[in-house]
């Protein structure tokens, strides 16, 4: 099975990086551009797994792990099997 | 119980500040200081703990998320909720934050790029180990080098540490004015060190160990090296009070860092 | 057989195939072909360029090793050994700006710490296109990010280095890495499989498909068609490169290494091939021990692999062991993948099979050395016939004075320094931005100057001299805080040796970095070539480094680069001629290149030199400065401006020369001292001594930079406002 | 309109990133994880704009700013509007 985890900073943090890249993009002359919010995503390869036990793994992992809690967020999906 | 007093350095793979604290803290201060590898697990009856600067564990993913999982983490746990003195220095403070034993996160610099360069940190807190030998308000000038030094709390956890009067450094001008222009990181309330509740972890961004002799542009770094010593030659004292003199390492001429150890 | 496309696409000509048959007495299979094509590169092989480096003096009084090793070895008593050497990454940069210069230095790191030595510093020499174009700016960013990206993280201070901006350069910017390291004298290793039977050790990262032909890329020019080449990008990891140090330098220390080689250029195949014929003996490997990262390789991608962050090593067979648990420690591989033979043969094994069978010595020593054709160019006439325009006489002085200082080539650094970590290993006592790099010895009174220096302008109009500058130059630079120059280190950045004018430029920048070496009586003791820096037919201006290592006695004595009291006497050692050929100033306001580079006496240069290394032996100089880009004007003012206070200046002159070249002709030979007055007589009576013009030619003090020129205030700026513009010029560029 | 695009290193390219995680969570015991890679994303809000002149858009700004199509490659979503 294949998951990926989108970790992205809480809406509350301030995103210079986003805002970066915003500025960047408007330079370029892309004025469309309203906002930009950075984040990293991770795609796991996870061995022979029920979906129940990814339910219960993932997040684990990104909590203990991938994401801090105080800054950070995450979402996740099931991408592959 | 103790003979002497004796600082430990923790080796991380990817520490790279872990030889200069060491020669500061031996050379310089004059103390007996060991290394401790992050495989082990015994802390070598140390009398304060400092976890360098560096890029433990590659410092993928966050600033400081790899190292704390170490074996030698388990042992700094306990030997901080026993009241054992630790220190964090730069990537040091920040495996202290990703280990909880200090509250608070980082972010990237404001302006998203690494800064290399000497700083004023004003002591707003002398109350404190780390501290004690400086006085309230003083201005030192010490480096910092990190990517990762925009400190941030949540709003009511920076109240609270504004009321317990955890914040021990802050960013300020030559004379002591916080301004806008010498918090380069954008740290939050100016934010260059701090303390947790019980007063005996302490994280600083700025680098004491490379502002501690004259011939590297000032020796203020000093402060919080001789607040550490000062703080447990007291309590060794008054352990054993006529144990006279402490007994001080011979120094190596030749610099720890030819070769290997 | 072997057609020509595929010979052309491993930039082997049909005479050098033919000479492989020979040496082989047979047809070589593509592996083979593969590694003879990247051995026989221009990168690795100095085809075009090794008649002229012959010329290089290689003896001298500190040496311990000179060219042929990884590295240049110096004594420098008490039991130490500096190890330096330079290498450029120049194409790898331009195509993937922070891969290409991280991996740079991620390959001078290994250079240095393969010899035992710890690396102690890094320095780095950069050319860019102009500011004003975004690509410029993409390719600066991500080069400087790059460089603090991999030194920072493996703690090797980055501690100097140069910048220029020139159009020649937007489409082939130059990454040159510089690394000083310090090693135990009688702990040195070398890149030789000796003993025959002895293991062959592969240890670090896994083998990936990443920068194959690397090397070959470095020697071929560029075209629309650079993006194909995309692909042969390595990506650093520097964390793996810490480990890989330590876990070297620990190895090293137990003794667990006969013979070491850094993976770099061409990989699996330079390392084997390389150690064993040093050594003069063979080696035999299997290549599917060698760990690798991806499914499906084979034998051509194996060995011509530019993977990061590996090295071999030969040891005893009893060593192996010891040597695996120190690598394991540090969460290494260290695997065995052969051993030495006697035959002179490499011979590698895939699925069983034999793959590789070549002579060492074929690969290593007999590729084809060319003495090509060199011509002067026909521009050097035009250049030459070149005369000065008249100054305008409704010039305004003080506008040009700082329109030179917001001149990204001489501004402030400090938006590229402030990313390196310029600090950790807590050695730098002169840090980035003064006239060279002095890192203290920890325990020990002396420490080590280093800088890199080189004006590519002064060698376009002449390369000679612009060779010779380069060298004087560095020793100066050296000078300025007190030490001896004891070694040099040389990257030589031109366009494509197969133009004769190429090569003339080439051979006349050789002639002249020798004879100045032979000068000072330092020796090389190493260096890099790289050739074939044009795109679409358009070379650079040709680009000599030259990084120069020097001893300060007492690093007590070394002076500030900026102004440190008020009221302090002004002296200017050196003789200011009427000349702007080169300068900046020329370049800046009249939009021209052209003229004279300036003259060099080196009888001259090495007085005043002397000079000032014994004034500040002495103890008699508060402020030294050498006079370079924008003259003496803006070496006044970076006095000023670099001191803590701010503290002006008051000179007065009265020379006989236009007042636009007092001010801003670039005259060698020129260092700018400043003493407290009872000092001023010793120092004037040292340079008489020496025969060195010397005057004073006023104060430090106040809030301005004044500037007199025959009783005519030629120019009045605030100190303020001056900084203001320096500090701010590059970082202008920078703000989205 | 909001957009998502996923940066990540092609498969050819070392990640060191990835590789880490994945020696973590082994060493915490995820043993089911199998293989790791790490990349960024970025979430633009764009403008008033068509799904056609998304459609050239966004691949010319991943292209030009988001990602080095040297070493890396990306995918892109609407995930809302
Ligand atoms: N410009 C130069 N001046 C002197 N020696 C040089 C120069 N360029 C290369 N060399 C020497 O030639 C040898 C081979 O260089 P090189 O192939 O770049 O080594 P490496 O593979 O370690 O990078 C080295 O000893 C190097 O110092
Ligand atoms: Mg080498």
């Amino acid at each position: 099975m294949k998951i990926r985890i989108l970790v992205s900073l809480k809406p509350s943090v301030l995103d210079p990086q986003g805002q970066a890249v915003k500025n960047v993009l408007h330079t370029l002359g892309y004025k469309s551009v309203k906002d930009v919010r950075q984040g990293k995503f991770f795609e796991i390869e996870l061995e022979s797994l029920e979906r129940q036990e990814a339910e219960k793994l993932v997040p684990e992992m990104a909590n203990k792990v991938l994401a801090n809690p105080i800054i950070e967020k995450f979402t996740w999906e099931i991408i592959e099997g | 119980m103790n003979e002497t007093m004796k600082f430990g350095v923790v080796v991380f793979p990817g520490s790279n500040c872990d030889f200069d604290t060491f020669h500061v803290l031996q050379n310089v201060m004059r103390q007996e200081t060991v290394f401790l590898w992050h495989k082990d697990s015994d802390l070598q009856n140390v009398d304060c703990v400092i976890l360098p600067g560096g890029f433990s564990c590659g410092d993928y993913l966050r600033s400081g998320a790899f190292a704390r999982f170490s074996p030698i983490m388990a042992e700094v746990q306990k030997f901080a909720a026993a009241g054992g003195l630790v220190l964090g220095i730069c990537n040091g403070f920040q495996i202290l934050l990703e280990a909880g034993l200090l509250p608070g996160a980082m972010l990237r610099n404001k302006n998203l790029k690494f800064i290399c360069q000497h700083v004023y940190i004003k002591i707003d807190n002398n109350k404190t180990p780390f501290s004690q030998a400086g006085k309230k308000n003083q201005v030192l000038s010490i480096p910092i080098a990190h990517f990762d030094g925009n400190y941030y709390a949540p709003p009511e956890m920076l109240a609270e540490l504004e009321r317990k009067k955890q914040i021990v450094f802050r960013y300020c001008d030559e004379n002591g004015q916080l301004t806008e222009e010498a918090n380069v990181n954008g740290s939050l309330h100016h934010i260059a060190g701090v303390v947790n509740e019980q007063g005996n972890v302490l994280g600083m961004m700025p680098h004491p160990e490379r502002a501690s002799e004259k011939i590297l542009g000032s020796a203020d770094g000093q402060v919080i090296f001789q607040s550490i010593i000062d703080y447990l030659e007291k309590k060794t004292d008054s352990r054993k009070k006529k144990a006279g003199r402490i007994t001080r390492p011979v120094v190596s001429p030749l610099p720890p860092h030819i070769g290997n150890l | 057989m072997i057609d020509d496309g595929t010979l052309a696409n491993h930039t082997l000509t049909r005479d050098e195939y033919d000479l492989i048959v020979k040496l082989m007495n047979r047809e070589p299979n593509l592996t083979e072909l593969g590694i003879f094509s990247v051995m026989w590169s221009e990168h690795c092989g100095y085809k075009s360029s090794k008649v002229y480096l012959k010329k290089f003096p290689t003896k001298g009084k500190y040496l311990i090793q000179g060219p042929g090793e990884n590295a240049g070895v110096l004594d420098i008593g008490d039991g130490l050994a500096v190890v330096f050497k330079i290498e450029s990454h120049n194409h790898p940069s331009y195509i993937e700006p922070y891969q290409g210069a991280a991996t740079g230095v991620g390959g001078i790191l290994r250079d240095i710490f393969t010899m035992g030595a710890r690396p102690i510093a890094v320095l780095d020499s950069l050319r860019f296109g102009p500011l004003n174009n975004l690509k410029n700016r993409s390719v600066a960013e991500g080069v400087v990010s790059g460089i603090s990206g991999y030194g920072n993280s493996i703690g090797v201070p980055t501690v100097g280095g140069e910048v220029y901006f020139h159009d020649c350069y937007s489409q082939n910017p130059l990454v040159n890495a510089c690394c000083v390291g310090l090693a135990k004298k009688d702990r040195l290793f070398f890149a030789r499989a000796e003993g025959v039977g002895n293991a062959v050790i592969y240890v670090g990262a896994k083998t990936g498909r990443d920068g194959i032909h690397g090397a070959t890329m470095a020697s071929a020019e560029f075209s629309k068609e650079a993006e194909q080449k995309r692909p042969n990008v390595q990506a650093g990891d520097p964390f793996k490169e810490k480990l890989l140090l330590e876990a070297c330098l620990e190895a090293m220390a137990k003794d667990l290494v006969i013979g070491i080689q850094d993976m770099g250029a061409a990989g699996l195949t330079c390392s084997t091939t390389e150690m064993a014929a040093k050594a003069g003996t063979g080696m035999e490997i299997n290549l599917d021990l060698v760990p690798q990262r991806e499914d499906g390789m084979n034998p051509y991608e194996i060995m011509l692999s530019e993977s990061q962050e590996r090295m071999l090593i030969v040891t005893g067979q009893d060593k192996v062991k010891p040597l695996q648990e120190v690598f394991n420690k540090w969460d290494l591989e260290a695997v065995v993948i052969g051993k030495v033979t006697d035959d002179g043969q490499l011979k590698a094994y895939f699925h069983d099979e034999l793959v590789i069978d070549i002579p060492v010595k074929a690969v290593v020593d007999l590729c084809p050395v060319y003495r090509r054709p060199v011509e002067v160019p026909d521009f050097m006439r035009k250049l030459a016939k070149f005369k000065l325009p008249e100054m305008p006489a409704d010039l305004d002085l003080n506008q040009v004075f700082l329109q030179l200082i917001a001149s990204p080539d001489i501004a402030d650094k400090q938006w590229i320094f402030r990313q390196y970590d310029h600090m950790v290993q807590i050695n730098t006592i002169v840090l980035p931005g003064a006239d060279a790099a002095v890192l203290r010895l920890k325990g020990l009174k002396k420490g080590l100057a280093i800088t890199l220096d080189g004006n590519s302008r002064y060698a376009y109009l002449n390369p000679k001299r612009g060779g010779e500058i380069a060298v004087a130059e560095a020793c100066r630079n050296l000078a300025c805080v007190g030490a001896t120059p004891m070694g040099v280190t040389n990257c030589l950045n031109f366009g494509n040796p197969e133009k004769p004018e190429i090569m003339w430029q080439f051979k006349e920048a050789v002639e002249g970095i020798a004879r100045a070496c032979r000068q000072f009586d330092i020796p090389v003791t190493g260096g890099n070539v790289s050739l074939y820096n044009e795109t679409e037919g358009q070379a650079i201006m040709p680009t000599p480094v030259l990084g120069i290592v020097g001893l300060v006695d007492d690093v007590a004595t070394i002076p500030s680069a900026g102004f440190v009291g008020q009221r302090e006497t002004i002296i200017l050692l050196g003789e200011n001629k009427e000349e702007l050929g080169g300068s900046e100033y020329l370049s800046l306001v009249f939009d021209e290149e052209k003229g004279r580079a300036p003259e060099l006496d080196f009888t001259l240069e090495k007085s005043v030199q002397e000079v000032c290394r014994q004034a500040i032996k002495q103890k008699l100089v508060r402020t030294a400065h050498d006079l370079s880009e924008g003259g003496l004007a803006v070496a006044l003012a970076e006095c000023s401006i670099k001191s803590k206070k701010g503290i002006g200046f008051e000179v007065k002159l009265n020379d006989q020369i236009r007042t636009d070249a007092l001010l801003f002709g670039e005259s060698q030979s020129r260092i700018i001292l400043v003493a407290k007055e009872k000092n001023v007589g010793k120092i004037l009576a040292l340079a008489r001594k020496m025969k060195v013009k010397a005057r004073v030619i006023g104060k430090t003090g106040g809030k301005k930079m004044i500037i007199w020129h025959k009783r005519k205030k030629v120019i009045e700026q605030p100190v303020e406002l001056v900084r203001d513009v320096w500090e701010n010029s590059i970082p202008g560029y920078f703000k989205v």
